[in-house]
């Protein structure tokens, strides 16, 4: 804009600027338009289910002391993880995320007994038991974690898509965080390296309204975070996160302007229905607002819509179920068999090599 | 006296100063509506309405730097981060700006300011929640670092650090908040900054320990008295200024000394004491120091690992039996 | 906005936000209509002299080596840091800035021996000694300094104008900072926390087009940096950094606005004559650009208008600047024979108290 | 041999190293179109293109980050911070991110990164632009800490950081940049990292110093061999992994030290060497090691200030005199 331009004494000319945003609404979608088989619908579902299944038991096993540390459960935001993990390559593009990342883990495909054993803290762990709860990772699947400090995965997720950019392999990064992290710099510093390289990623603010206790009114000047664009130059959307087929289109469009090099913010307004962590009894919250929102459960949207168009039929379903939680329990075997790794391993991967002289530091020789 | 746990002994250091003075603020993540994380502030929001109790958003960052800010105008802000893993964030506002402006401004703008909040480790939370961050801040000039084992001490030491007229970082412990004690209700209770606590008089061995640790050590004196042995246990209490005259002074009269610190171990507050000893006690010195320290590698989830980690009591006995040459 | 709006079928709708800014800009000033006296004017002029020469003679003395460290010139933005200066009052609201310093600080009132003295690392200087240019401090006049880590002082202007809405002083902060500070976090954490909490503040980027070498859009996804104004919910000011009148107009009113606790943005575009600092060639920009942004000198134009309106003549202004001159070189002999600091002083003002025991870790006993 | 410029061993390195390796690039302020704050990496743009030799926006914490980033997918970044003190608001990266993103991901994503740039004391810069941050990064596992004293070890050493699957923090000085030295032009002149280099043999007392400090230790070393003694100078060169067979070896014929270091004492790497040998040396040691360091200050502005904060060549022979109760 010209800043030169004469208005004469003393009182300021208004200039208007507009920007737009694409808002993804959740009424009416269908699936086949939206290019998605019966079947894949039906392993949406599936899934779903899997990690509310899981979760749910996690939080069993975290009262049985079988699990420690943090546990940041994401029950309510299924829809999420799901429709990303279908919107993209799995393997070829890279997905990124905070702490609560079970559900992006098992969306992607990793098994839930890698999973839980991580959570028990045992050798086949996805991370060998070096991670825990908040430190998924799956080099094979793309999934870079699993990340503990609020925002400061967001930069890494830039590097991750300047790479993909750099080895010109078409793929295009994810990266997923809550509104809390918006109140990060880095977040601001990522928005802006991104625009300015033009790297192929999509910014995700998984706003569930409350970053632990904080409501985002009560910690924000502008509670609609993607009008953050306007400052880097970006595209906008904001999406319904309780709908799967909201997301999935929302990411699905995201992830073709980042395929050519347009990064860009998506909005996904969801709800958690758990604590932020096990130790979180929720009280900054009505018990109206929380049934109000659980009324609104993705999983129930998504099974209403598949009896409703015929795909499949409550039997089927709940079958669906009872798989899912053959799956899990067989998770919870396999993580208490699983041996707890060796004391030695406590040295590995501190380092690549093996050898490296730290231990002599502390031990008279 | 009163029996409190640790959070309640660091609420009342907080609350009888905030009554005292009305310039002093607490802010930070979750401290006022949550009423804090570990429940530290309780109850503070009510007493003190949000003009003087302020949740943030998560911009530890920002609000540090908020905090810096309104210490040089005139106020004496308490700053909470919800760890001190989280404060790495924002070390550029403490080691750059809460250090340096009153040597910068030649004086002119003071930087009366606490940074405080849990450090170090907290059970199974993996790598990046479980930095023991002392050496890092006590390396700077211009800050002092202070860490409490025991709810009397970290009342009577938080009074004096939000008293103090210069920045200061206070380390607590998340898994010490419960921890009960009996603490002075005296309305000025003030323990000086830079003052070490001689927890147990003894003459074979000098053990030095502080925070967490510190109960370790008690507990392998404990073990070592069965054993016949008549340790010293000397809690430093502040990390900077460290007072060496104590710990000197006990060299002096042992001849051995052992540190328990759940720090990284490189470059930490053991190596200084270590440097410091041998400087100042060299001809007293009768066998090496012998440090009992975290494991020179990041935190590990696993349960065993994570033990593993850890200093043990039986590591500390091991030690103080060694530079007896009692083995 | 609502985002839960049915729009059917795959595609997203595009909703349109729209917000504006004010535009101040550089013709048809009166200063009277503006509020300003004759004798206010004139003033400013000299002060606007007096910067100006006091930096063309510190250029001087680092040539020999009188100066040392950085020194950073604010040559050519001198009308931001006049029109700054008396927008405000003095001594009762707050002023902070980045390392590029001298200007402000003779602006509002600073001493030319006290700032010589500084840059001489003298006993008398600003911060005694201590600072050097980057840190220029005083507390008299509410100047919180000087500062050298871009962007870190950003959130302290959101303390110092929490403190004065805690105090209730009526007092209101100006935080002044480059075009380069945008990218670092701290700008947007604290235009948060200031939005959030309604603090008096006024942003005020110094746009001059370059940091250090980079020229804007090198840097920055979107360099119309007023437009972060709405990620924070705030209101935006474009000012021309060339024309005093235009500038006091701005701050005058981003000022008022912050006075009843509306934080804002204003961006001034300017330009810098010299290098980023003494070792700077300037390669980075064509003579011409340089030569056209000099002729558009903020102290020319302001002389030419002070002439034109028969405020005063050429005569008074060369008078000026004899003045002006004699002042700063007798700064220069002020700083020349004031003494070193005592080396004894390396240890005041580390800490409050006088015998902290640091001294003693350092020599044996 | 070639005769270079500490920054031209610094960019033979770099670019050698981009020459036989595609996945190398470099990035920070200023270090493409400008040819680097002080011309490291002048002429680099021109041979590399902008596509591997990038400037940044000021947002160290933003491009450290994307530096981990890409590191775990497949690259190998160079991040140049324009200095060290730049790199506080980026640390969170460089502890929480790059030194332990390998073991929480159980091996599964390494981070070959490189964070380069000058360190410490350049001058008159005052308090902010003049930290030595060694101590504070060489305290965190997972990380290795170089810093260099001559073009030759810069060479050879950067390029072994570079070729280093794991986070190197690599600590330059702006006032050596244009220090010049005989440097191998071997296409694969690799120093390993974490082998110290005896600058000079002796067996009257051993001087420890790296970067900066040694060419302080050779100035003492030249003065004592003038009054008659026959000092051992150790370069440590990497600061993690510390090289103490080296020096303690050395001691073991010296039976003294004294360490010189220009970074804050407390929790220093002076600390560090300190408590190693009382422990892996505790017999042999004849007198207290001494430690110069700069004062326990922040850095002043003041020319006169500036150098008694500095270490002094006479302190250090002093001090080396007197470890040999040459006094
Ligand atoms: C830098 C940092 N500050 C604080 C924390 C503590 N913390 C963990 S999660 C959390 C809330 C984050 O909320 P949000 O980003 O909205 O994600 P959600 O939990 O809702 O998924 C906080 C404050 C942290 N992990 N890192
Ligand atoms: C955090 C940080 N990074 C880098 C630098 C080095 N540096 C000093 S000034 C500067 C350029 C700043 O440009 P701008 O903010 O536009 O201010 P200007 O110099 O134009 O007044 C840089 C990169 C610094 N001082 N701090
Ligand atoms: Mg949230
Ligand atoms: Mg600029």
């Amino acid at each position: 804009m010209d800043t030169t331009q004469a208005n004469g004494r003393g009182n300021p000319e208004r200039a208007s600027i507009s920007f737009s945003v694409d808002t993804f609404a959740r009424e009416e979608h269908d699936h086949q338009e939206l290019g998605l088989s019966d079947s894949q619908v039906l392993d949406m579902y599936r899934n779903m289910l899997l990690q509310r299944r899981f979760e749910e038991r996690a939080a069993q096993m975290y009262g049985k002391q079988k699990i420690s540390g943090f546990l940041h459960l994401y029950i309510g935001q299924e829809a999420v993880s799901t429709g990303a993990a279908n919107a993209i390559r799995v393997g070829r593009d890279s997905v990124i995320t905070a702490y609560r990342d079970h559900g992006l883990g098992l969306a992607l495909g990793m098994s839930a007994d890698e999973c839980m054993a991580e959570l028990f803290g045992k050798q086949h762990g996805c991370s060998r038991g070096k991670g825990g709860s908040m430190h998924y990772f799956s080099k094979e699947l793309g999934f870079y974690g699993g990340h503990g400090i609020v925002g400061a995965h967001i930069p890494v997720a830039t590097g991750i898509a300047f790479a993909h950019k750099y080895k010109e392999d078409d793929g295009v990064a994810l990266c997923f965080f809550g509104d809390g992290a918006v109140g990060q710099g880095s977040f601001h510093e990522a928005l802006n390296l991104a625009g300015l390289y033009k790297l192929p990623v999509v910014f995700i603010i998984e706003n569930n309204q409350y970053a632990m206790g904080t409501a985002i009114h009560r910690a924000f000047a502008e509670t609609d975070f993607f009008k953050h664009a306007v400052g880097y130059n970006m595209p906008a959307a904001v999406a319904d996160g309780m709908d799967v087929f909201d997301v999935y289109n929302a990411i699905t469009k995201q992830v073709s302007l980042a395929r050519s090099f347009q990064p860009s913010i998506l909005e996904i307004r969801t709800y958690r229905y758990r604590g932020h962590s096990m130790s979180d009894p929720g009280n900054y919250r009505t018990k109206e607002e929380l049934d109000s929102r659980k009324n609104d459960d993705p999983i129930i949207r998504l099974k209403a819509y598949i009896i409703g168009r015929g795909i499949g039929t409550n039997e089927m379903l709940d079958a669906f179920d009872e798989e899912v939680k053959s799956i899990v329990l067989r998770s919870v075997e396999f993580a208490d068999n699983d041996p707890f790794p060796e004391l030695d391993e406590i040295y590995d991967n501190v380092y690549t090599q093996k050898d490296y002289p730290f231990l002599s530091w502390q031990t008279p020789r | 006296m009163a029996n409190l746990q640790l959070r309640e002994a660091i609420r009342a250091a907080m609350v009888e100063e905030m009554e005292r003075d009305e310039r002093i603020f607490l802010i930070g993540e979750e401290v006022a509506e949550y009423n804090g994380a570990y429940k530290v502030s309780e109850g503070m929001l009510d007493q003190f309405g949000a003009k003087r109790v302020i949740d943030t958003p998560i911009s530890e960052n920002g609000f540090a730097g908020l905090g810096v800010g309104a210490a040089m105008n005139g106020l004496r802000p308490i700053v909470e981060f919800m760890t001190f893993n989280f404060s790495f964030v924002a070390i550029d506002q403490i080691i750059n700006n809460a250090a340096k402006i009153r040597y910068m401004s030649g004086g002119q703008f003071g930087v009366p300011i606490v940074f405080r909040g849990p450090n170090g480790a907290a059970g199974q939370l993996a790598a990046t929640h479980n930095t023991s961050t002392e050496s890092i801040y006590a390396t700077i000039p211009g800050l002092k670092v202070v860490a409490p084992s025991n709810p009397d001490d970290a009342k009577g030491l938080l009074k004096s650090a939000i008293r103090d007229d210069d920045p200061v970082v206070f380390l607590e412990s998340e898994v010490m908040y419960g921890m009960r004690g009996e603490v002075s209700d005296e309305a000025d209770y003030i323990i000086p900054l830079g003052k070490a606590r001689i927890a147990r008089q003894g003459k074979d061995v000098t053990i030095v320990a502080h925070s967490k640790s510190y109960h370790l050590a008690m507990k392998a004196a404990d073990a070592l008295v069965e054993q016949g042995f008549d340790p010293e246990v000397i809690d430093p209490r502040t990390i900077r200024p460290l007072d060496m005259d104590s710990i000197v002074e006990s060299i002096r009269k042992t001849n051995r000394c052992v540190i328990i610190d759940e720090s990284n171990p490189f470059a930490s507050i053991s190596s200084e004491i270590a440097f410091q000893i041998q400087q100042h006690a060299f001809d007293h010195l009768d066998a090496p120091i012998i440090r009992i320290t975290a494991k020179d590698t990041p935190a590990p989830y696993a349960k065993n690992l994570m033990e593993f980690y850890m200093p043990q009591v039986s590591d500390a006995v091991e030690a103080c039996r060694q530079v007896m040459y009692a083995n």
